[in-house]
Formats: C-alpha cells, sequence, structure tokens
C-alpha cells in the first residue's frame, strides 16, 4: 500500500492593495514559501466573508489565512479594522467549537513586506503541517 | 455556458523555467467552458496580445484567462487586448503563475502542479464573470470651498487660476481668518496683514470667485462631481451690494458697547460694524442682539445716516441652492476654551491672556494700537510670563485639553518673546516649556536667536501656579534643570493654548459623509499618499481642519487641496470602478448594516414596492448603492447577512469558486 | 526585598504608570511643600520609574508631602504623583513588617475614642 | 404561576379592539396540548375569549412576526412583549424591519416560562393537560389516575432560570410592575466549555450537532434572523440548503448563522426553545455575546433603538483576532 505523503493545503486571502502586492514582492525577490500556499485575490480584507473561510475548510483546506493592510493603513480606511472584529469574533467561535485554533489566522502584511509574507507563509505552513489534516471542518464527500 | 480561451505565458524563462507551460495549456483545456489553450513566449508582447485576439474572434470566446505575471503588472494590458477584440474588458482573468508560482518555487514538478491550481480557480472565476460597464457621471465644474482663513482662500485663488468657478462659504462677516487677527509670522517676521490682505483683494476681485460671507452650510446631498448644496446667508441686515463700506453707519451707531470678537472681546464695536478696516467684503453687519431697532424697534439711525440707504431692516436669513462638482473643507482652528484652567488664574485676572489676545495686544490695528500693555491698567509690563503647553498634550484632562501636541505653539511663543524684547529690552520675559519643537525650515535657528541674540530667558519646566496679588501676578513654576521651584512676580502671564477644530468641523462631516478622528479633525483618505483628501470622493481638505498646521503648511496644503480639485473638475465625465457594491433588492431586509460600515457614505435607503406571492403589495426599505461613490471595498457584502449585498467583480460566488477550484 | 521586587509593589499598589509622564514638572511647579522636600514630586516619579528606590525610601522628603494632591490635579497627563508618595511610604511601612491589616483586627482597636474615619484609612492603607 | 392573569389581557385587549385603537391582535392560542401554544392574529373579541391562551407555555416571541405582520393589517396590531422580547423588538427597530406606527405594543410582566422537556422528564410522556396551580403544575398523564404536582420552579426553561431582565425597553403601554435588569449567571455554561480542551469541546458539540436535522426551526423562529431570504435558501449564495449528510455542514449552517446574528442577537432563547432535537443553540449565541462583551465592551443588543452593532463598528485599539486566544490561555 502506497502512504501519500500528507501535504497541507493553505489558503490564503490576500488584499489587493497589500498583501496581494506583498507575496508579489517575495515573488520578485525569489523568497520561496510552500507551493501549498494558494493566494486568492480580494480588494480588501473585509471582503472576506466567513462563508468563505468555511468553505476553504469544508473543501479539505487544512489552514486559512487573510493577509490585510496593517490596521491604520487600510486602502479603504477601515476596511481592516472590520476585518480585525469579525475575524476575533469568528476565531473565537471556532475555537469553542473545538476547532485547532492554529489553522486560521491574520496577518497584516504591507506591500513593502514581501520578506514578512514568505516569512509568515512559511511559519503558517509548518505550523499547519504539524497539526495534521484537518478532520474537524472537511465535508467528508468533498474528500479527494 | 462561457467560452472560455486560456493563454499561458511562458516570461521567456521565467515562467517556463520551473513550469511546464504546455502541460499546464494542456490540463486546463479540460476545465468546464474552456474551448480553447494554449501557450506562448511573451504574451503581452504585440504578438502575444495578436494570439488572444485572434482567438477571441476566431473561437468566439467570451471570457479570457491568461497565466502569466502578477495581475497588477499586466491586467490592465490584457483588458485592452480584450476589448480591441470586441470582448467586455471584465472578462478578463489572470492567474499569476510567475510571481506567485514560478519564482517562489524551485522544482518544475511543483511549479507545474500550483500553475495548473492557479490556473483551474483563475477558470473557475471566469465562468462567473459578467461583462462590467464602469458607470459615468458628468461633473459639475464648479468648486465650493468652505471656510475663508487663509487655507480656503489659498484653495479658492488656485482653483479660480484654472479657470473654474468657486464659491467661498465663510460664517464671519469677512474673509480672513486667523491670520488676519495676527501680527507677525514667523520665521520671517512678516506683517500678517501686509501678506494676507492682498490675497484678499484678490479673492474680491477674482470674477470666478464668489464670497458667501456671513453663511454656512445648511445641507449637502449628491456625490463626488454633483454636489447639491444649500448655503444659508443669514440676514446682515444690510443690503451688500449697495453697502459701500463707508464706516459711517458704525460711527454713529449708539449702542457702542458690545465686545469686538475680533479683538477677542479686549475692547467694544458698536452694534453696526466692520470687523476691521481691510475686510473683504467691506460691508457692515448689523448684530441684531445688540442693535436696538431690531430688538426693540427704537433708533434706525444707521438707516437715517446711510448715503447709499444700504440698511434693512426687515432682511431675512437666505438660503441659497447651489451645485458643486467638488467640495473643500477649510474650516480651521480655535484656540481652546481657557475656562477650565483654575490653576492659571485666566478667569480671576485680566493680564492672564491667550496668545492670540496678545497677537492683538501688539497688532498695530488691534486694541491698544499696537502698544503692549498690561490689559487691566494699560501701564507697560516689565516681566512677562510665557506659558507653554497649555492644554496640549494633555492626557488626563480630556475634558480640559487635548492629547495631541498643538504643533505651532513653540514657534509663535518664540516669535511673541522675541518681538517682546526687541521693541521693549527693558522687559524680562520667561518661557517655561516642556519640550521646545521646532522642525521647519528656520524654525530652530530662529528660536536660538530668541534665546541668544534676545536674551529670552527659556526655563523647562512648567507654571504650577497663577497667583493674582495686588497689581502682580504671583507665578510659581519649577526649572527642572536647576531643580529648584521659582517664584516670579510677573505683569503679564501668556498661556500658548492648545488649538481645536472649529466647533462647525462636526456637523459639517456628517453632512459631508466625511469621517473625523476623536478629536474631531478631519481624517485624510490616507495618511501619507492622500493627504488632502477625504476618504469621500470628492471632497477635500485644506488647512487645520485636518490638523495642526502653521502657515507654510496651510498655504502648500491649500494648494495640494487645489490641484486634487482642479484635476477633478477637468474631465467632463467620471468614470468609475465597475468591481463595485450592489445590492439585490429583492434580498434586501433595508437592515442599515452595510450602510453602517461603509466609508463613504455610499448606500442609502429608498422604499420600493414588491408583489407579493400572494398578489398583495408590500413596501419595504431596500439599499441602494450609489455607483459614483462606491469604491468597492466589500465590507457591506460581509456586513450583509441575507448577501443581498454583492460585490461586482469579486462576487460570493466567484470567489467560493476559487475556494472550490483551490481545494478540489 | 529587593529593589525590583519594591519598584513593583509601589507600582502595584500606587497604579500609577510612571511611564506616562512627560516631564513637564508642573507637579513640582504647583507643590506648595517643594523647598521643604530633598526630592521634588517630579523625581519621585522619575526615580520609580527608573528603579531607583533606595534614596526615597530613607528621604525625609516622604513626610513632607501633605497630600494635598494638587499635583494630581495639575498633571496633565494624568500620572498621580502624590499617590507615588503614598505607595512608597507604603513601602517604608512594609519593609518595617508592619504591614498588615485584617478584617478579624478591628473589633479589638475599636473605642470610643478612634475616629470611624480612622479605622477606614488605616484598612484602606494597610490591606493594599 | 403567572401574576398577570389571561382574563386581564383579555379584558385589555377587547378593550382596545372595540375602541379602534387596534385592529388585530398578536397573541398566543391554543394548540394541540396545552403545552403547545401557538401564536396566532387575533380580529375578535369571540375569537379572543375563545382561543387566547396565556400560561407558562407562552414563550413564544412575537416581535418577528411584526416583520409579516404590520404590512397585513390595516390600522395597528397589539402585540403582547415579555421583558425579553422587547429587545428584540428594539433590535428590529434599529434594523427598520417594521413601521413603529403600526404597532400598539403591551408590556406584560413574565415570571418565567416552563420548559416542557423538563416537565416531561420528571412526570413522562402521555401528558394530556397541564394547569397553573399556585407555585405547581398540575400535570396529568395517560398512565396515572391522579395528576402529578410539579414545582413550577423546577422545569423553568434554562432561559428562564438565567433570565437576563425583567425589565421593559419597549413599550406603550405597561400591565402590571416593570422589573430591573438582572446579573444572571448566563455565561456559566459557556465559560464551562471554555475551560474545556480543544477536543473535549469538539466532542460536545459533535454530539450536540450531529443531532441537527435542519429541521430550519431555529432560524425560522428567531426574531434575528428575519431576511427575506436566507443565504441558506438562495441557490445563488453557492451555499444552498442541504440535507444534513455528513458532520460539517450543521456546523457550517450554525456557524454562519450565529455569525449572521452576531451582535444582533439579543439572546433571547428562541432557538433552543423551538429545537426539536434540544440542541443547546443559544450557547453558540452567548459565546459571541460573551466574546463581544469583553473584546469590545458590554453590549446589549435592542437596549435601545439606533445602537451601532459591535461587528459594523471599530475603533483602533480593538485587540487583534490571534490575541483571542493568548487572551484565554492568560486567565488559564
Amino acid at each position: 500500500m502506497q502512504v501519500k505523503e500528507y501535504k497541507p493545503l493553505i489558503v490564503a486571502f490576500c488584499c489587493n492593495w497589500c498583501s496581494y502586492a506583498g507575496a508579489d514582492l517575495a515573488g520578485n525577490n525569489r523568497l520561496s514559501y510552500p507551493a501549498d500556499v494558494k493566494i486568492i485575490r480580494v480588494p480588501c480584507s473585509c471582503r472576506v466573508n466567513p462563508m468563505f473561510i468555511l468553505r476553504a475548510f469544508q473543501r479539505g483546506a487544512d489552514g486559512v489565512i487573510i493577509c490585510g493592510c496593517h490596521p491604520g493603513d487600510c486602502h479603504y480606511t477601515s476596511g481592516n479594522y472590520y476585518t480585525r472584529r469579525r475575524m476575533a469574533a469568528l476565531f473565537s467561535m471556532l475555537d469553542f467549537l473545538g476547532i485547532e485554533k492554529e489553522r486560521t489566522r491574520v496577518e497584516w502584511v504591507s506591500a513593502a513586506e514581501g520578506a514578512k509574507f514568505a516569512a509568515t507563509m512559511n511559519e503558517f505552513a509548518e505550523t499547519v503541517a504539524s497539526l495534521g489534516e484537518n478532520k474537524r471542518l472537511e465535508d467528508l464527500r468533498c474528500k479527494r | 455556458m462561457q467560452r472560455v480561451g486560456v493563454f499561458v505565458c511562458w516570461c521567456g524563462s521565467n515562467i517556463a523555467g520551473t513550469v511546464d507551460v504546455a502541460a499546464v495549456a494542456e490540463a486546463l483545456k479540460n476545465e468546464p467552458g474552456v474551448v480553447f489553450s494554449t501557450d506562448y513566449q511573451y504574451m503581452c508582447s504585440q504578438a502575444g496580445q495578436d494570439i488572444i485576439k485572434n482567438a477571441i474572434a476566431e473561437h468566439n470566446l467570451t471570457g479570457i484567462v491568461v497565466c502569466s505575471c502578477s495581475p497588477r503588472m499586466h491586467e490592465a494590458t490584457f483588458r485592452k487586448t480584450a476589448a480591441a477584440a470586441g470582448l467586455n474588458p471584465y472578462m478578463v482573468e489572470i492567474a499569476n503563475i510567475r510571481e506567485q508560482c514560478s519564482w517562489v518555487h524551485k522544482d518544475m514538478l511543483t511549479g507545474t502542479e500550483k500553475a495548473i491550481i492557479l490556473g483551474k480557480a483563475a477558470v473557475a472565476k471566469v465562468n462567473l464573470n459578467t461583462p462590467l460597464t464602469p458607470g459615468e457621471s458628468p461633473v459639475t465644474k464648479r468648486a465650493l470651498v468652505i471656510g475663508g482663513g487663509i487655507a480656503g482662500i489659498q484653495t479658492a485663488l488656485d482653483i479660480a487660476d484654472a479657470g473654474f468657478p468657486v464659491d467661498i462659504v465663510e460664517k464671519q462677516p469677512t474673509i480672513g481668518g486667523k491670520m488676519a487677527q495676527l501680527d507677525k509670522t514667523f520665521p520671517t517676521l512678516d506683517c500678517a496683514a501686509c501678506i494676507l490682505t492682498p490675497k484678499m483683494v484678490d479673492v474680491a476681485q477674482n470674477e470666478k470667485i464668489r464670497i458667501f460671507s456671513y453663511s454656512e452650510v445648511e445641507e449637502v446631498g449628491g456625490f463626488v462631481g454633483n454636489f447639491d448644496v444649500k448655503i444659508k446667508k443669514k440676514a446682515r441686515f444690510v443690503k451688500e451690494d449697495i453697502c459701500t463700506g463707508c464706516g459711517a453707519c458704525v460711527e454713529k451707531c449708539p449702542m457702542k458697547k458690545n465686545p469686538n470678537e475680533f479683538n477677542l472681546g479686549m475692547d467694544n464695536r458698536p452694534a453696526i460694524y466692520i470687523p476691521f478696516a481691510q475686510a473683504v467684503p467691506k460691508v457692515a453687519t448689523i448684530d441684531p442682539n445688540a442693535c436696538n431697532m431690531l430688538k426693540n424697534g427704537k433708533c434706525g439711525l444707521c438707516a437715517r445716516i446711510c448715503a447709499a440707504g444700504a440698511i434693512d431692516y426687515t432682511q431675512k436669513d437666505e438660503i441659497i441652492e447651489e451645485k458643486y462638482g467638488a467640495i473643500v473643507v477649510a474650516t480651521g482652528f480655535n484656540p481652546i476654551s481657557m475656562e477650565k484652567f483654575d490653576e492659571f488664574a485666566y478667569n480671576q485676572s485680566k493680564d492672564v491672556i491667550t496668545s492670540l489676545e496678545f497677537e492683538r495686544l501688539t497688532n498695530a490695528a488691534g486694541p491698544s494700537a499696537g502698544k503692549l500693555i498690561r490689559p487691566s491698567d494699560g501701564k507697560h509690563p516689565h516681566t512677562i510670563v510665557f506659558v507653554q503647553c497649555v492644554g496640549s498634550r494633555c492626557d488626563a484632562c480630556a475634558e480640559k485639553g487635548k492629547e495631541y501636541c498643538s504643533k505651532i505653539c513653540c514657534m509663535y511663543t518664540a516669535k511673541h518673546a522675541m518681538l517682546t524684547r526687541d521693541k521693549y529690552p527693558d522687559t524680562e520675559v520667561y518661557v517655561f516649556y516642556i519640550d521646545v519643537r521646532t522642525p521647519g525650515k528656520n524654525f530652530d535657528e530662529f528660536y536660538r536667536r530668541a534665546v541668544e541674540e534676545f536674551g529670552v530667558k527659556y526655563i523647562k519646566g512648567m507654571v504650577g501656579k497663577v497667583t493674582p496679588e495686588g497689581d502682580k501676578l504671583k507665578v510659581q513654576a519649577s526649572d527642572l534643570l536647576s531643580n529648584k521651584q521659582l517664584h516670579i512676580d510677573a505683569d503679564l502671564v501668556v498661556l500658548a493654548a492648545a488649538i481645536e477644530p472649529d466647533k462647525s468641523a462636526r456637523p459639517l462631516a456628517t453632512m459631508l459623509t466625511a469621517s473625523m478622528d476623536t478629536n474631531d479633525f478631519f481624517t485624510e483618505a490616507h495618511p501619507k499618499l492622500r493627504p488632502v483628501e477625504s476618504p469621500t470622493a470628492g471632497v477635500f481638505l485644506s488647512g487645520a481642519c485636518q490638523g495642526p498646521k502653521d502657515i507654510p503648511e496651510t498655504v502648500s496644503q491649500a494648494g495640494a487641496a487645489a490641484s486634487k480639485v482642479i484635476g477633478l473638475l477637468a474631465k467632463d465625465k467620471l468614470t468609475g470602478n465597475p468591481c463595485i457594491a450592489s445590492s439585490n433588492e429583492l434580498m434586501c431586509n433595508g437592515c442599515s448594516s452595510c450602510e453602517r460600515v461603509c466609508p463613504y457614505g455610499a448606500i442609502t435607503y429608498v422604499d420600493k414596492e414588491f408583489r407579493m406571492p400572494d398578489r398583495t403589495t408590500k413596501i419595504r426599505r431596500v439599499a441602494s448603492v450609489n455607483p459614483a461613490v462606491c469604491q468597492g471595498c466589500g465590507a457591506c457584502t460581509v456586513a450583509c447577512p441575507s448577501g443581498a449585498m454583492d460585490l461586482k467583480g469579486f462576487a460570493n460566488s466567484q470567489i467560493i469558486a476559487e475556494v472550490d477550484a483551490i481545494c478540489k | 526585598m529587593n529593589k525590583n521586587f519594591i519598584q513593583e509593589e509601589i507600582l502595584r499598589s500606587s497604579g500609577v504608570n510612571p511611564k506616562k509622564c512627560m516631564k513637564c514638572g508642573k507637579c513640582s511647579a504647583t507643590c506648595p511643600a517643594y523647598d521643604e522636600m530633598e526630592y521634588h514630586p517630579h523625581q519621585f516619579v522619575s526615580m520609580v520609574e527608573s528603579g531607583d528606590i533606595e534614596p526615597l525610601l530613607s528621604s525625609e522628603s516622604l513626610y513632607k508631602c501633605l497630600s494635598c494632591f494638587a499635583c494630581i490635579d495639575r498633571c496633565p497627563r494624568g500620572v498621580q504623583p502624590a499617590k507615588l508618595v503614598e505607595a512608597v511610604r507604603l513601602a517604608v511601612i512594609r519593609q518595617q513588617d508592619k504591614n498588615h491589616l485584617t478584617a478579624n483586627d478591628i473589633p479589638k482597636l475599636l473605642d470610643d475614642e478612634t475616629p470611624q474615619q480612622l479605622i477606614v484609612s488605616a484598612f484602606r492603607k494597610y490591606t493594599k | 404561576m403567572q401574576k398577570i392573569t389571561k382574563d386581564q389581557l383579555v379584558e385589555k385587549t377587547v378593550a382596545l379592539l372595540s375602541d379602534g385603537t387596534v385592529s388585530a391582535v398578536l397573541g398566543w392560542s391554543r394548540g394541540e396540548f396545552d403545552y403547545d401554544i401557538t401564536p396566532a392574529v387575533f380580529k375578535t373579541a369571540e375569537d379572543l375569549k375563545e382561543n387566547f391562551v396565556w400560561n407558562d407555555f407562552c414563550g413564544a416571541n412575537f416581535s418577528k412576526y411584526l416583520v409579516a405582520q404590520t404590512g397585513k393589517v390595516e390600522g395597528k396590531i397589539l402585540v403582547f412583549l415579555k421583558p425579553c422580547d422587547t429587545y428584540s423588538f428594539n433590535q428590529l427597530l434599529t434594523e427598520h424591519r417594521f413601521d413603529r406606527e403600526k404597532v400598539y405594543a403591551v408590556g406584560i410582566p413574565c415570571e418565567g416560562m416552563a420548559d416542557i422537556a423538563k416537565v416531561k422528564e420528571i412526570v413522562g410522556d402521555g401528558i394530556v393537560s397541564i394547569e397553573a396551580d399556585g407555585e405547581n403544575l398540575k400535570v396529568s398523564t395517560l398512565y396515572e389516575d391522579a395528576p402529578a404536582l410539579v414545582n413550577a420552579k423546577d422545569v423553568m426553561a434554562e432561559r428562564c432560570v438565567n433570565c437576563k431582565s425583567k425589565k421593559h425597553v419597549a413599550y406603550d403601554e405597561l400591565m402590571g410592575d416593570d422589573g430591573e435588569v438582572i446579573e444572571s449567571n448566563r455565561f456559566d455554561e459557556v465559560a464551562r466549555l471554555e475551560a474545556m480542551t480543544p477536543d473535549e469541546r469538539f466532542a460536545f458539540w459533535q454530539n450536540e450537532l450531529s443531532r441537527c436535522i435542519r429541521c430550519n426551526a431555529c432560524r425560522d423562529a428567531c426574531p434575528a434572523c428575519t431576511c427575506e431570504k436566507c443565504v441558506f435558501d438562495n441557490p445563488a449564495s453557492s451555499v444552498e440548503n442541504k440535507a444534513p449528510a455528513n458532520s460539517f455542514e450543521e456546523k457550517m449552517f450554525h456557524i454562519i448563522r450565529a455569525f449572521h446574528v452576531a451582535g444582533r442577537c439579543t439572546d433571547c432563547g428562541e432557538c433552543s426553545r423551538v429545537c426539536p432535537q434540544n440542541i443547546p443553540l443559544h450557547l453558540l449565541n452567548r459565546k459571541f455575546i460573551k466574546d463581544i462583551n469583553e473584546f469590545y465592551g458590554e453590549y446589549q443588543a435592542g437596549a435601545e433603538v439606533g445602537s451601532r452593532a459591535p461587528l459594523v463598528d471599530y475603533t483602533t485599539e480593538d485587540l487583534e483576532p490571534g490575541e483571542v486566544f493568548d487572551r484565554g490561555d492568560k486567565d488559564a
């Protein structure tokens, strides 16, 4: 029997104005991070609906990270402040339901922080990998 | 079903070095909707773009996915390509397989695998794309400047200079603002009036500029390019167009004892008055609370004396409605009230004054004709104590002072101290400071001159209390550097009061849906990169309404705001970003959640009639997004519980499709 | 008692955050007992902040403070120097080991002479 | 035992109907069993006298019904509001869900409602009638000749045991005396769960939520869930209704539902009252309320009309999502 090597699947929602550009900068500087990280571009971190996060977990993602502009630097002035409240509440709820808290994260990464982006992704991927597969939120019918 | 074309770019070896581009093109062929898939060395080159154009025509494509570099790089390029081929530019999606794939991953297998997944996500998204058209709105080529101080004056002049009509609304009877009250200006010591009044005259004479003095903004509707503004012109009981400003009425008015606001109440003015000699417009105004004719119907002297027949006791407030393309806020500042600072005895002694009062006392047109005297007895003061940071940098006493540094006090105090020593070398001048902050061209040099050349005694420490005793003011203070408590018998104490935004700013911000910070300063759209724009489109900020500023800074910000306004008014039409929010009225609850999170005030509510399944009709309140104001952040879409609010170009279904494609 | 411990105790029992101080000296400027004191109110703040507490513990200044609270009233940053002075006094008392009062001790202290106010303030002070 | 009687309510209502103040009444109507009370719209005095009920099982919160009913009635509709219902009433007004002018709200005191599940635990199944008898409920069953006496306090619903307020925050007319906001222990159960290990919590919720049959009763009774169309019913939302074939679907539903009402939920407890599977759904909402209180300051939805719900608000000093957990560790 062949044992399939476990590779975590990570969905990263990145704000178009900062972290998405930060990810581009990481690319420009050839700073590597695991290919398990897949980025979805959103206009602002406040566009991220909890539904998207749960959907990702449902479909088998092992970790979800939301990256936005640093508080105070939102392109839309206040979007990331709403993100901060919504995600604080949501993550606390997931924790309350017994979901490993390490699987969810919010990071503020500016367009200039390519190195921080890569480092964050490396560190997050490692954390998620050490937790193993997401079993508590996945939808069995959606499993590969 | 869409007909999707996929174009995988090699980017030379930038992508092809770590991604098997042919395999990616091949793999994506099997995705739903994909009818054409190819790869090419440089998709952004002319030849590459031709491949895209030809494929669109040949395969009747309704959507395309370009697997290439970051959309931040070439999304605009490929949108133009699509448009050139007759495809809606918003039917283009980019899969970022360079910056976020080939450049960060080392081996071919990993790179190719990830590129395919990113491509699939883009295909899944484009399948749900809909053609979008940017909204267009006309621009009313007229600007409104609220506030007629130096900030408003400069902004108005610069806008008018570019050929656009400008209206200034000023609540006082004259423009000029705080600068008109000042004596000299730091660090060059030009007289304020000498540099300001010519500008005021320019404003009065400029054909493009209308001045609504003694007026206030009453109501603001509309949005960028199309503001509808109601301006209340308060009754001044003098016909503005007839009054010649001769001043005969002012001289003859019997009701002489009213505190003169322009001199901060240090002397009196009649009930009918012109604030100062160089006022613009130079027109008399009757104070209805002081005029005997208006109060009791007895007198009427000014009407009899006025040769031009300008007096009109029946004048009423007038509402003027006008359309504007842009609004500049220049509401300025005021010194905070000293009422609550008992320790400085401001209320107990006339000889404890604020710095602005000191300006009037030293101003040649002021209550003492420029002679520095003690307000209580008119005697020459020999010992003067200046106290800095009164009410500034105040953390503990929110009800008394302000947490921020008021920025201008260090410099004007140095100016006051220096000028006093210059004109009256017999005076002893103390300045009590916590820090002396002098960032600015020639600012520190100026302060050093006050100390070194003019012998002003700067003492690190604070004044603890001021006690009036006889005709002296006992000043008890600490000298931190020599670790002593000082007791000074002063003749005059001058308080460098903190400054705060004008009280009219808060209601104005509500009218404009412009955001403010907790101190009531207007917030800028970006603290570094968009400092003169408010987050609300079409609203610009000039001067101290945005934060404490000195004159040079105010003037440069005023010019910057003007150039932003000119850039806006120069356009015939505003094209918006089509990726904006829109509400599905059938599902909208009208709950206001979206409105509360919208940073731009783009959401309003309308009552709409709906046909119910049982053939009755029901009127419901539903959200409506103003496409000219919405910037497309999407905060509302998450606040909306029913999912009625969605973002075009980043719809819920599109993002979920991407998630699904990635997680499949 | 080591230095850090005393510092922490003083900060805890006073509830003062000396880092808020912007070193304007208004506390000392306003202090009526200034000339009597070896260390002045602003010095209390900066010495406690830097942990230089030994000199304060043995200084007469502690008992020159009238607890008029003018410094608390006037301080623009809400640092409350008088509370620090009080806390240092308390630290001295603690070192003498007479530091605590429990509710059980109260009945035997009650008599017709002692004002209730005294008991209350002693209780407030010695239970911190 | 309720302090106010059915007769008092009927008398008041008939008077208001006959003098034309109101043209319809939202009240409780007799159901199949004594404990099975149905919300109903009464339009005549006869109907009221015959079918109106007021007893320890009149838990239904009518605020939500105003959204639909105010549009259907000419003139004003009378609604009875228990103290906890008034919060929902205000919250719906904040959200502009009905026209205040079309409602005549009568505040009535509430001594706490009974939970039929608790009654059944004591007396068993086969209940044929329940009558109030002083402090007790007299319960007759098919199987026992003599009715069982159950103390009303012993069978009080959890939400009433932990009642947060006996004060009416909205009414046009108040019957009886107004009470006070109560310092309740309503967050104790949430705190107990918080103190568990993640594995224990997961097991707890797995056990509870796996019983969900997705009947949507919680949603349909919830006064905060008044969406014209629920995302879970909307095919365009990509998350539309699905049968619970596995463990995650219902979790998704309940998390999203709780999130959608977070900051708006008044903690009225209707979700748990109507759940046929007795899932303690209110704990999810209370968790959000508890978090919001701790993160952003005390907030009671519906306490006043027009207040800004915490999740559509912010301060620049809010805590970071990561700190949510650090905070927990510190407490531990």
